[in-house]
């Protein structure tokens, strides 16, 4: 059953230009992509929760490439199917006057399948390889506009993506030199035989420099707000919402934790990082005018928060303190699903607000719940949950990650979190106030033109971000959030799975 | 020891010419020297003193083969890696066209200039 | 653009046959001697983008134009995607070399690999289309800039 | 063995001259020496797939650059980079490289693989097995196309999406979606 998660996107994503040399403009494109991810959708669903591997060819895992299904993977699956879906379901009518639309949404679904295959894979080169799959299907797609800006943009995602991948591929070539082996099950059993650590070190640097790029940690951040406020609408949010999070910090923290079982210095970057670019991204996304780079810069910054939980988690696995390294992990994975959810919904709301008001730039637009009531209700549940406030769900990952933070001891970095939230809680009020609550402003440029189409999925990740909080409460988190966390904690199961020691 | 800082010479080359390189065709060229360079240091570390291309010729015996034949693992990776190089520098030069189309220059100083 | 002096078009007209059944060759005996599928299919692309320089694209477009290339290009990744999914299929794994388990061929002969010689075709077909259509594009795009 | 060092030696010296040659052309051309120069000591290091893919992926890539860039007229490529940038990455590369030959010994010297540095690797396990299991006599490609097929079939699909990608750019179709160009 797994294989089916890349063969499908695969399948339709070779189909799809295929058919678009024939018939130029069908709405089967967008019917067939829909229909993919409602399948995908469901089998992630059915799949949740299971443990299982599966080898690539028949061949055992150090010899061939095999899956890990395990606590983690099956989250991150589901994560990418919904959200995937809902973004295919506003794309239906918001690029249906686009030419191109079979290779956009051929690039469409072989981005998926590049994510797929980067969630599930238990193989480091494998990993870069569909990591590539997915880049360049991104690099396509955030230029799909071919306007001045989109191709600048474009081309400098691009060229931070390559230096970010060849990092990638001299970490694992080093790693292959010194361990001899390529599967990450088998890499963590040989790495603790290695007596040098010297070259694991180098290799960790590498895999943070070059990970780094592809989740625009703030050394590393430069391209994404260029690239998330010109690809068209429904790509930037897959891309803040999902691409970021599947090939940078995912894909990190299972070669971090279950490969290199946590080198030493590693956890502590980590953190050190997050917190970084969660206060740097905050503060520089306070003083954006256009809405889509503000919701870039408040990428950053939340991907700060997902970065530090999980950096966090580490440092109280090294330190031995296994209980808290949960509650961490459990932090960074929850905030990871509820960004997931209220990024997406507040990039796909931007796209409609620009298509009513023809412009982003906040200071010339406003009133919008007296324009279209249901988007601008929408749109207040997305900035209210993303700046943490208690019924939503951001409130809950942010309490998680604090806790975590002052029970383990580290005070400091509880600071940040709670200064940080404060910003969001800043810029975002701003946005609450002119956007939404004001009087009509600006001329509205085609005020019939949110049909259901546009607000559907608006509703359905609203509804999402209010559901999503009830993870906080043990029994829902203990069966979806804890198995995630423990995946990454306990090491040796992972190889146990995998290897069948 | 030394083959081996030769490769990361060759890599600190292209990452130079990515950085400091204000020209969009000197910086897809540094990415493909990296690429090279990356590709090199894959092989040498399969290189052994005494081997051979690891291709079974007709005459040989499988312990013989094992024990000369070079390490095919990370050739297969460098196959894999070439091609995406490849893939990589077909889509930089497509955008570096159209750019200079609507820019009319290479520089990239310039098109952050214009874009304003 | 109607190609170069007619020095280079009878040179390409002579030798690109023979570049094509080169091509052809190391895409074919990928499992016996070194190459494989993504060589021989560049060396083919290779062979069309000589031929498309030399004598400009309307010659070319006869022989294998770009909807042709693009289509072999998407047609070749499907059969590729199929052998996978009929190894899924067959039981093993989802790319499971299921031939050879089932009749292995002679050792050292044409057919020995199983679905390796013919996962190579695919790939040399796909590489072979698809970096001949690039390459058309862009020759196409900047004829227009130009006229 | 010092033939390969002389070998990326020449590579070392073209890339140079790539990156600092003034003129367009000449600066593709000491790029496509880096390529061949390479193949060549890939050819020396016992890898004759990798020189022929080399070869002919450099060919295609030096004709690639040269029609985007000559038939742009584009022959002098001049631009004033700042100094201190410059002395900074000589600084960065001079870290890094003296970290990098200091911490070596940790690493598997020159001239062992992984086959006789580590037990049970991968790679025994494809040669000892490559011909009986996979049926080829090219363990390269037995890994290729059986061992490990699904990295390949992930390679297939980067050139796919990188060249629709490609083509989605280069298309002249004008369209009048939101911000496309009118």
């Amino acid at each position: 059953m797994l294989p089916l998660f890349v063969a499908i996107p695969l399948g339709i994503g070779f189909l799809l230009p295929l058919i678009e040399e024939f018939r130029e403009r069908t709405k089967l494109f967008a019917v067939t992509v829909l229909l993919e991810t409602g399948l995908l959708l469901a089998l992630s669903l059915v799949k949740f929760g299971e443990k299982s591997i599966y080898r690539m060819g028949g061949w055992p895992p150090p010899i061939g490439i095999n899956y890990v299904l395990d606590g983690l993977s099956s989250l991150v699956l589901v994560v990418i199917s919904g959200i995937a879906f809902v973004t295919t379901l506003f794309a239906m009518t918001y690029m249906s006057e686009y030419e191109n639309l079979g290779k956009f949404y051929g690039l469409f679904s072989l981005m998926l399948a590049g994510m797929y295959g980067v969630a599930l894979t238990g193989d480091v080169f494998n990993m870069y390889v569909y990591l590539e799959v997915a880049a360049i299907s991104s690099y396509a797609l955030v230029g799909f506009n071919r306007g001045p800006e989109e191709l600048e943009a474009s081309f400098k995602y691009l060229i931070m993506g390559a230096v970010g991948s060849v990092f990638i591929l001299l970490g694992i070539a080093m790693l292959y030199g010194s361990v001899g082996s390529l599967n990450i099950a088998d890499i963590s059993v040989r790495v603790s035989e290695v007596a040098d650590q010297s070259f694991i070190l180098l290799s960790t640097a590498l895999f943070i420099v070059g990970f780094g790029l592809k989740a625009a940690f703030i050394p590393f951040h430069s391209w994404l707000p260029d690239a998330h406020s010109s690809a068209p609408t429904p790509i930037s949010a897959m891309l803040s919402g999902v691409l970021i999070k599947v090939l940078g910090v995912y894909a990190l923290s299972r070669l971090l934790f279950n490969g290199l079982n946590l080198p030493n210095l590693a956890p502590q970057i980590l953190t050190w990082i997050g917190a970084g670019s969660m206060f740097i991204g905050g503060v520089i996304a306070l003083g954006q005018e256009d809405l889509k780079r503000l919701l870039a810069y408040s990428s950053i910054s939340q991907m700060g928060y997902i970065t530090l939980g999980l950096g966090m988690g580490g440092i109280f696995i090294s330190q031995g303190k296994p209980a808290i390294a949960t509650l961490a992990l459990i932090g960074g994975v929850f905030h990871l699903v509820n960004h997931a959810t209220y990024k997406s919904l507040l990039f796909l709301f931007s796209g409609g607000v620009e298509r009513i008001f023809g412009t982003r730039d906040l200071s010339k637009i406003g009133g919008i719940t007296r324009i279209s009531p249901v988007s601008g209700a929408t749109g207040t549940i997305g900035t209210l949950s993303i700046s943490g406030l208690p019924p939503f769900n951001g409130f809950w990952s942010k309490l998680v990650i604090v806790i975590a933070a002052i029970w383990g001891g580290l005070y400091p970095i509880a600071g940040i979190v709670l200064f940080t939230s404060a910003i969001t809680l800043a810029y975002y009020l701003k946005v609450q106030r002119d956007l939404f609550m004001g009087d009509v402003v600006g001329e509205i440029v085609e005020k019939g033109k949110i049909s259901p189409g546009i607000y559907v999925p608006l509703l359905i990740l609203a509804l999402c971000c209010i559901g999503l909080g009830l993870l906080y409460l043990p029994e829902f988190r203990g069966v979806v959030l804890k198995p995630a966390a423990l995946a990454l904690q306990e090491g040796s199961e992972y190889t146990k799975l995998v290897l069948g020691l | 020891m030394l083959t081996y800082l030769l490769a990361f010479i060759l890599f600190a080359i292209g990452l130079y010419s990515v950085i400091n390189k204000r020209n969009l065709i000197k910086i897809i060229m540094g990415i493909i020297i990296m690429e090279h360079a990356v590709n090199a240091f894959l092989i040498l570390i399969g290189y052994r003193v005494s081997g051979e291309a690891p291709i079974l010729e007709k005459g040989m015996t499988v312990t013989e083969f094992v024990n000369s034949a070079m390490d095919p693992l990370p050739q297969a990776l460098v196959i894999t890696s070439i091609v995406i190089g490849l893939g990589v520098v077909a889509l930089m030069v497509a955008l570096a066209v159209r750019l200079y189309q609507h820019y009319g220059t290479f520089d990239i100083t310039e098109i952050r200039k214009l874009r304003g | 653009m109607s190609g170069m002096s007619p020095i280079v078009k009878t040179v390409t007209r002579w030798v690109s046959p023979f570049i094509l059944a080169f091509g052809i060759y190391v895409a074919l005996t990928g499992h016996l001697t070194p190459g494989g599928g993504f060589p021989g299919g560049v060396i083919i692309a290779g062979c069309f983008i000589l031929l498309m320089l030399a004598h400009g694209k309307e010659k070319v477009y006869g022989i294998f134009n770009l909807k042709s290339a693009s289509v072999t290009d998407s047609l070749a990744s499907l059969s590729f995607l199929c052998m996978g999914l009929l190894g899924y299929v067959f039981g093993g794994g989802f790319l499971n070399n299921f031939i050879q388990s089932g009749f292995p061929g002679k050792v050292f002969g044409l057919l020995s690999g199983g679905n390796m010689p013919i996962i190579n075709i695919a790939i040399g077909f796909k590489v072979g289309g698809s970096l001949f259509v690039v390459f058309a594009y862009l020759a196409l795009f900047r004829a227009i800039e130009e006229d | 063995m010092v033939l390969i060092q002389i070998f990326l030696v020449f590579t070392i010296i073209a890339a140079l001259i790539a990156v600092e040659a003034p003129s367009a052309l000449s600066s593709i051309i000491s790029l496509g020496a880096v390529g061949f120069g390479l193949s060549i000591s890939f050819l020396w290091l016992g890898a004759p797939d990798i020189a022929i893919t080399q070869v002919v992926v450099e060919i295609i890539t030096l004709v690639i650059l040269i029609r985007a860039t000559i038939g742009k007229g584009v022959t002098e490529i001049r631009g004033n980079e700042s100094k201190p940038l410059l002395i900074g990455s000589l600084i960065l590369f001079g870290l890094g490289s003296a970290f990098f030959a200091n911490y070596l010994s940790a690493f598997p010297d020159f001239g062992k693989s992984a086959v006789d540095v580590f037990t049970e690797t991968p790679s025994q396990f494809y040669l000892e097995f490559g011909l009986e299991k996979a049926g080829g006599p090219n363990v390269v490609n037995d890994i290729l196309l059986d061992f490990r097929a699904y990295d390949t079939l992930g390679e297939a699909t980067v050139l796919f999406a990188a060249i629709l990608g490609a083509i989605t750019l280069l298309n002249k179709k004008v369209f009048f979606g939101k911000g496309g160009e009118k």
